[in-house]
């Protein structure tokens, strides 16, 4: 076992870097276009005179004139100011699945026989990445245990809203969506399954918890009704307790009629060990982006694998990727498909990375993955709780043993020293550790903290990850005030007020907006 | 050999598994998998194909299946229609590949104070180029910024119809029809197949109180500059409805900022900006309306915004009225906000700084006159003819219907050419059978041009 | 012009990084080597055992056992605690020439039609590379105005003994050797000069400058003699002065027989301006890793493009690249050669980028280099002088115009505050910029600092140097002991104790024998 | 087009030259070039190639160039002999890609804590390899550790003469002959065409008092293994001779580390550790020593040391015994140094921490056993041969005499099967007319090996 880490002398960099506007110096070139040759533009005429006069640029765009070293640089300098879970000890995302992105998945979609390629070139040209896509769709599928699935959504949210896209094609079909115009969700489902289908025009039905933390059955039989369209359920919910009933859930709408969609964003620790078919479902999502090992590029591109039922599969977005057994096609000639929800085939490069991925580990891997994402998580929740004061966790008198996450609560310690989540949160980054995930709202929890020490995180890690929370516990009983001004070492100090941001007058979501309110932003 | 432990699990070495499992009290994991009912546990091992464990294999293994396709690097690509072929520069790569932005999620403008301000950067030229003052952070694409905006604009205006020129791209349009079910009616602006422009009667006849707003493309899907959009903007305005411009913003050199003839709300694709084409995988959509609540205050997405710290002279940043998204206020939050790509909008920053001004006007020009050059190549074509002469950016329509081959299978014989021809329109606008719709940027050179061109001549005159 | 930058609140990446040993666990992997199939392994059979015992490896070899990310990330660290000249305002490593290293560059490399090249293929196969060789000779030979070439050399010191080499060769064949024993340079010559003579077995005569800081003509007169083998001079000199009677010294030393090289290692600034075939040398080499804006690495892979008359290409090391109407080939035939100074063709990587660096100037652009290097550096001495306290430059009234570099004296503000160079050098890193270049040894300037502000920095690069130094003279003169105690905020703090260093019982060049001499080494 | 400034030279557009001069007070340049005498002056404009000024023409352009070659990535290559096709991880070139590394120079262990740290570190692992506690950054190459060693060795026991095998690297040869000039005698000893090992008898006859170190390659130049490798130790030593042994660090994994029969110094080359072939450009040499002042004093290279700071806890980093260099002293330092090859060095680093103790087992046995299957299907084919039967690693001799076709005509055959076939040896050592030198390593599977087969076994039968 190595030493635990623990980086008491870090200090991210922290470049102080101006807005690139403030580098820019008229005439200055970052690089050259290429110029058409002289018979070109002899052939061509004064082509911007053919524009007529209102849609004739007048001024040169305001854009930055910056030398290439310079432009490098500033982004360069950006980057180091950013915490890649790549570089970090990141068990701070919880419910993000913030794994390992092998960096030979990123030397293969830089293969120009992937990045050059135009979505409209025939299908002879693309057989490779059409090969790749089936091939992807039949490990979704087989990883969910349902019968066909679709990669266009590009992501979590997206494949969320292409089910409930689906599941009002479906009524629609029916001539029942007047009547079916509800979906039921939880309230520790993702936000995403209440507000996409609120978005597709249905109302949303959300259900508390039981006292042990779980969906709570009686409150569905209560809610389930012919208006019932649609459960979107999430589980593990993202506090990290399967809910053993699931499949009850199911039947129960089921027998109202209606359709049940599994939201399995991160399925990570279930891979081989449960599926949404033997749940009972109709469909289901993952996050290729969390449980496929895939970047998280800041926020994207993601990918939501969305897989179905073959009764619901007419419905899926066009083109669905065919085999006519000789080669791959993509189909579009699906009368009754919701149509699209993204242009073209989604984001494709997410999906070359999530296949190599896959075939890097294999059916093995992919169910050690499973297996020691729970054992690290259990190993982290277990010496958390002991030892760091202040901290409990949600329901911890349920007797449920917790799966791949768990929400924690700093109640205690806000309590006895002032200093909330929020503050510890920015603390963390002091050591070298992403700002943990707190929990989505509305926070249920008290002062939340949410972790989920996925496969990728050895025991070192997990140790120093309980060695520093431990210190900042320490930290907000002896010096509170310090914390609260955290973080003192990351790349940028404690926003000045919080506010502002929420004030259409001091707001300023660009430069050249900037200008115009620095004064107000600045009065003090 | 003994089993070898997973590069990507540190803990999957034996070992360590069973100290984890000591600690924690247990001897097995089934130990904690037994939350799990039996009848909801998968009771086998998954059906994937044989894993290749070694990096040298696994590379091999997806490079054969790659090098199935052909690709613009071996052959002359001449197909646009939502995604086109620039230039990357490596620069923009770079950055890409930076392991902190590529793998960056969710945390906030201190640990990722980097992260924020690339896209609060990004968000401030996008700006300059439609001169609005306020940009989100990016869409999944294009597509999906028009629908955002649509349904935006329907919340400013609490009106339920929008107009959609029926030029627009045919795989938008689909998009738009799903995202604006079930509440907001979508109409469908007639156009004039031979200038490809809207037909303002129509959209006078179809313009309304009920109207929320209308949408038009500039240039539009064939690459047609929408030549009156200032008065097809003054005339929504008559309504009280949005004025809603998509646009390629790689034409935003030379042609005028959007905002400027009258357009409330601006969206568009940076895929131009930086990124390379990746099977249509690359795209990114922003959004851009001026700095006010009424607007700000309806966008779904993140809003990154600057702001003070505590330190003096220190820029900070953060969410902007987060208290809109979904992530706040979960379905009635304002549609829904999730993973979209952010990384995209980075590059397309760099790329913008890396153009500048001057190089972005030389594109643009650059581009145009590339197009007019090819247009008039093709008007010497026996059988081939420009069927449209409005002034276009980056693509036009070009006419087949003098030759005794159609489109599919000209392209077909161009392929063997190592040409990637035109996008065949017959199937997707019933109003141009025959035709192909042809896309050059600046990667073309005169000989990449005259060799269509002359393949093209070949191939009609030798079948 | 965009506003001077300065990194006020600026701290390095500092990870607080463990030893890669200190990061290891027993088991664990961070990559897996493909193994061959069963049926090799079958024929194969025991291979080890037939390895005799005296040569199989008894123990495992004590490397770490680090999972793939966790390698990554360690690296990463590393390299963010490091600052490349890409990343920064490094005007500071004067006489390296810290350009711009275009990106475009890095990509051609790793292209496979390059990177996977055996340097044993047959000419057939490799055409593509000995093009670029011979045109990047070509672009040596015209800037040099020379007749031959050879890329082999891995830096300018190779370079530099290669020129050594030749130089001995060439007095072997005309049977002079034993006489001919001696070669000349000045002491502001780079120090290469010095040794490479010397470990090629010459005795090394070593001139002083005269008053103005030049090299001493009288001097030269006085040390030829038909013991000459050679002069070896730098010019202009690393103190940035251009000796306008460089021709002269060849003279000299020709008319005692004796063959000239020039040092022109950093010919930046003389880019179509000046050449060594003017001032009638017989030999030159350029580092191209300085002059052809090829990255640094950290100190290598570099190149030296040594070139010379017709006279001495008899002697340039095996292979040369020659042309013989079809096609490219290395030629090996030749009998009066060295032989060699690097296995195959020299660093190949470095070459094919610095030739895409002159393709992406032209000839403009090469001028435009060098005009842009002395006025950058003219505007950087004067305001420096002018408005930084305590620093004045070499031989201030010799009334010669600086060309690409000053040597600048921090003597002033030593006297007056006892903070010397190296603090100060310690201290600039807490404004993000690299340590500067003091002097190369020995220093006849007290407290020397020498800059070149190439051609890569703008204005803005310019004035924050300017400022930033001001700044620090101003601390020196407040709080000098803040100071001598930098750096502060660089990614490690000062050395306790320099001396550790070259003391046998407590220098340590590997964790093994840190291990051994842990405790000598924290005796305190 | 207006002239466009260079992306390079951010002070070459017009207004800001003018800006400087007036600051400088001049008004051209000129004022400061006449400190060049005129007749020194360049009079004209240089003679190179019309530029490619957009990036995008420029890769076009070198891109069109390098492929006139033919690479490993299409071809399999079976040529080692110095320079040996290994997968080099994409972590490796991640790292080595980094701006931060790559674009460093000679900056102190503050702000370049990191490439201290990192080259300590390869430090550190190639001494657990060799079982040696000093190790040096990276020379030039493998050849020039070998030259300095022997010249180290020179100044420990001041005699002028070392013994070399005859059957080693005649290229590396060719740099030690040079390199040795004029004060150290190279001897040659000889070895046995059979066995292609080191002649115990006349490395007896050759040694004397006078002989200041014995060097040799454990694998050789042809791939076998020096079995008597610890009793030439042992006679060196004898004689009072520094025992010299050069390695090809991938083997030991399997093989012993030479510290522990008997070498005083070891060296050898780090390409096989994450460096692609490069046409042989990407060589980078180490040597290794006991920890004891005797060699530390006499290394020319840099020397990188672990050392504390004034902050309790922090590992700082800093130069070891520099007044020994030619930096600090130089004609009196110890032979020369310059710009070598960090990056080499730490991307080596980073290799041996991603392969690991286990992996490197399992490279060196799967390496030797691809071996003794391609033996043994060689054996198979009518007329070729394995003359030498000495356990080796990587590398074996084929022998061709009994063909009618000679190895060229062989290995251009080859080549038109897209293979790239064995070394021809009979150019570089008299001793093995009609052979090839053959590389087997891990990119190596049984199906590049039965092509090779099968494809020699056709070129043999068919012609
Ligand atoms: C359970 C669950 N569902 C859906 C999502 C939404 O995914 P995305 O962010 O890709 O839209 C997430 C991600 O946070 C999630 O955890
Ligand atoms: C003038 C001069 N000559 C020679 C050299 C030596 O070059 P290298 O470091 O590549 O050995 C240098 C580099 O510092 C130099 O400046």
């Amino acid at each position: 076992m190595g030493k635990t880490i623990f980086r008491e002398n870090f200090h991210q960099a922290d470049w102080d870097e101006p807005i690139i506007y403030e580098m820019s110096t008229p005439g200055v070139r970052g690089i050259l276009v290429p110029e058409p040759d002289q018979k070109i533009k002899d052939r061509a005429g004064d082509v911007l005179a053919k524009i007529p006069a209102s849609l004739r640029r007048k001024e040169e765009p305001n854009l930055p004139e910056v030398s290439q070293k310079h432009v490098l640089m500033h982004w360069t300098h950006l980057a180091q100011e950013t915490m890649g879970s790549n570089l970090t000890n990141d068990i701070s995302e919880g419910t993000c699945t913030m794994k390992y992105n092998p960096r030979i998945n990123e030397e293969l979609v830089e293969n120009t026989d992937f990045s050059l390629l135009h979505p409209e070139q025939s299908e002879e040209t693309v057989q490779g990445i059409l090969e790749i896509y089936s091939e992807f769709e039949n490990i979704v599928k087989e990883v969910s245990g349902l019968d066909k699935a679709t990669l266009q959504p590009g992501g979590g949210n997206h494949a969320v809203y292409t089910a409930a896209s689906i599941v009002r094609k479906y009524w629609e079909e029916k001539g029942e969506l007047e009547q079916r115009d509800e979906i039921i969700t939880t309230i520790f489902s993702h936000p995403c399954d209440a507000a996409t289908p609120k978005t597709a025009g249905f109302k949303v039905i959300t259900l508390q918890p039981d006292e042990q933390g779980l969906p709570d059955i009686e409150a569905l039989k209560e809610a389930v009704s012919e208006r019932t369209a649609a459960i979107f359920m999430t589980n593990p919910e993202d506090i990290g307790l399967y809910n053993p009933k699931v499949d009850k859930f199911v039947e129960i709408v089921h027998e109202v009629g209606g359709l049940c969609f599994y939201d399995q964003a991160n399925a990570n620790a279930f891979l081989g060990v449960a599926r949404a078919k033997e749940a009972g479902f109709d469909m289901c999502h993952f996050n290729v982006h969390k449980t496929f090992g895939t970047p998280h590029g800041g926020s994207g591109p993601g990918n939501g694998a969305f897989c179905c039922k073959q009764k619901l599969a007419k419905y899926l977005p066009v083109p669905t990727v065919e085999h006519d057994g000789d080669k791959y096609y993509p189909d579009y000639d699906r009368p009754h498909s919701i149509g699209k929800v993204r242009d073209f085939y989604g984001t494709a490069g997410v999906i070359v990375r999530a296949y190599a991925w896959v075939m890097a580990m294999g059916e093995e891997g992919l169910r050690e993955t499973a297996d020691i994402s729970v054992i690290n998580n259990n190993y982290l929740y277990r010496n958390l709780v002991e030892e760091v004061k202040g901290l409990s966790y949600c329901y911890p008198d349920n007797g449920l043993i917790r799966q791949e996450q768990v929400r924690y609560t700093w109640k205690e310690l806000t309590d006895d020293t002032g200093v909330d989540t929020l503050a510890i949160e920015r603390r963390i980054a002091d050591y070298g550790i992403q700002h943990y995930w707190t929990s989505h709202e509305p926070w249920l929890i008290p002062e939340p903290m949410t972790l989920e020490p996925c496969e990728s995180y050895s025991k070192d890690d997990l140790d120093e990850y309980i060695k520093v929370l431990k210190r900042i516990a320490e930290e907000a009983y002896q010096d509170p005030e310090m914390v609260k001004n955290a973080p003192h070492k990351a790349a940028s100090r404690k926003r000045k007020d919080d506010n502002m941001l929420d004030d259409p007058e001091r707001w300023a979501l660009t430069w050249r907006a900037y200008q115009k309110k620095k004064d107000k932003i600045h009065a003090d | 050999m003994a089993k070898r432990a997973f590069p990507y699990i540190p803990n999957s070495v034996e070992e360590i598994k069973a100290e984890l499992l000591e600690d924690i009290g247990i001897s097995d994991v089934e130990d904690i998998f037994k939350e799990i009912p039996d009848h909801l546990r998968f009771d086998g091992k998954l059906n994937i194909p044989e894993p290749k464990l070694s990096e040298y294999e696994l590379k091999k293994h997806v490079e054969r299946i790659l090098s199935k396709n052909k690709s613009a690097q071996d052959n002359l690509n001449f197909k646009g229609g939502g995604v086109w072929q620039h230039y990357v520069p490596s620069v923009c790569r770079t950055i890409a590949g930076r392991d902190e932005f590529l793998t960056a999620y969710v945390g906030d403008a201190y640990a990722d104070h980097g992260k924020f301000q690339a896209l609060f950067e990004t968000a401030s030229m996008i700006g300059e180029l439609v001169e609005m003052d306020a940009v989100n952070t990016p869409t999944y694409d294009w597509s999906n910024a028009i629908v955002r905006s649509i349904r935006m604009a329907a919340r400013i205006n609490g009106r339920k119809e929008v107009l959609i020129p029926a030029s627009m791209s045919p795989s938008r349009k689909k998009v738009v029809l799903n995202y604006c079910k079930p509440d907001i009616k979508v109409t469908e602006i007639d156009f004039d197949q031979e200038t490809a422009l809207i037909e303002l009667d129509d959209l006078k006849a179809k313009l309304s109180e009920k109207v929320s707003s209308v949408y038009i493309e500039n240039p539009n899907y064939l690459g047609y500059l929408e030549l009156e959009a200032e008065k097809i903007g003054e005339l929504a305005h008559q309504y009280g409805a949005e004025f809603i411009v998509g646009v390629d913003p790689s034409s935003l050199g030379v042609l005028e900022a959007p905002a400027n003839y009258g357009a409330d709300i601006v969206c568009g694709e940076l895929q131009p900006f930086g990124l390379n084409m990746k099977w249509g995988g690359a795209l990114s959509g922003f959004i851009a309306s001026p700095d006010e609540e009424k607007y700000v205050g309806e966008y779904p997405s993140l809003l990154f915004g600057i702001t003070p710290t505590v330190e003096e002279g220190e820029y900070g940043f953060g969410h902007v009225a987060f208290e809109r998204t979904s992530y706040a206020q979960r379905e009635k939050g304002k549609d829904f906000i999730g993973t979209s790509t952010a990384l995209y909008g980075i590059i397309a920053g760099v790329y913008l700084a890396l153009i500048g001004p001057k190089g972005l006007i030389e594109l643009g020009e650059g581009i145009m006159q590339r197009c007019e050059y090819a247009k008039e190549k093709f008007a010497e074509l026996e059988g081939v003819s420009i069927p449209i002469q409005t002034p276009s950016f980056k693509e036009f329509v070009v006419d087949f219907s003098g030759c005794s081959k159609s489109v599919k299978e000209i392209n077909q014989l161009l392929e063997e050419e190592n040409i990637f021809g035109g996008i065949e329109l017959g199937e997707k606008m019933e109003e141009y059978q025959n035709c192909a719709l042809f896309c050059f940027t600046e990667v073309h050179d005169r000989y990449d041009i005259n060799k269509l061109i002359n393949s093209i001549e070949m191939i009609i005159e030798k079948y």
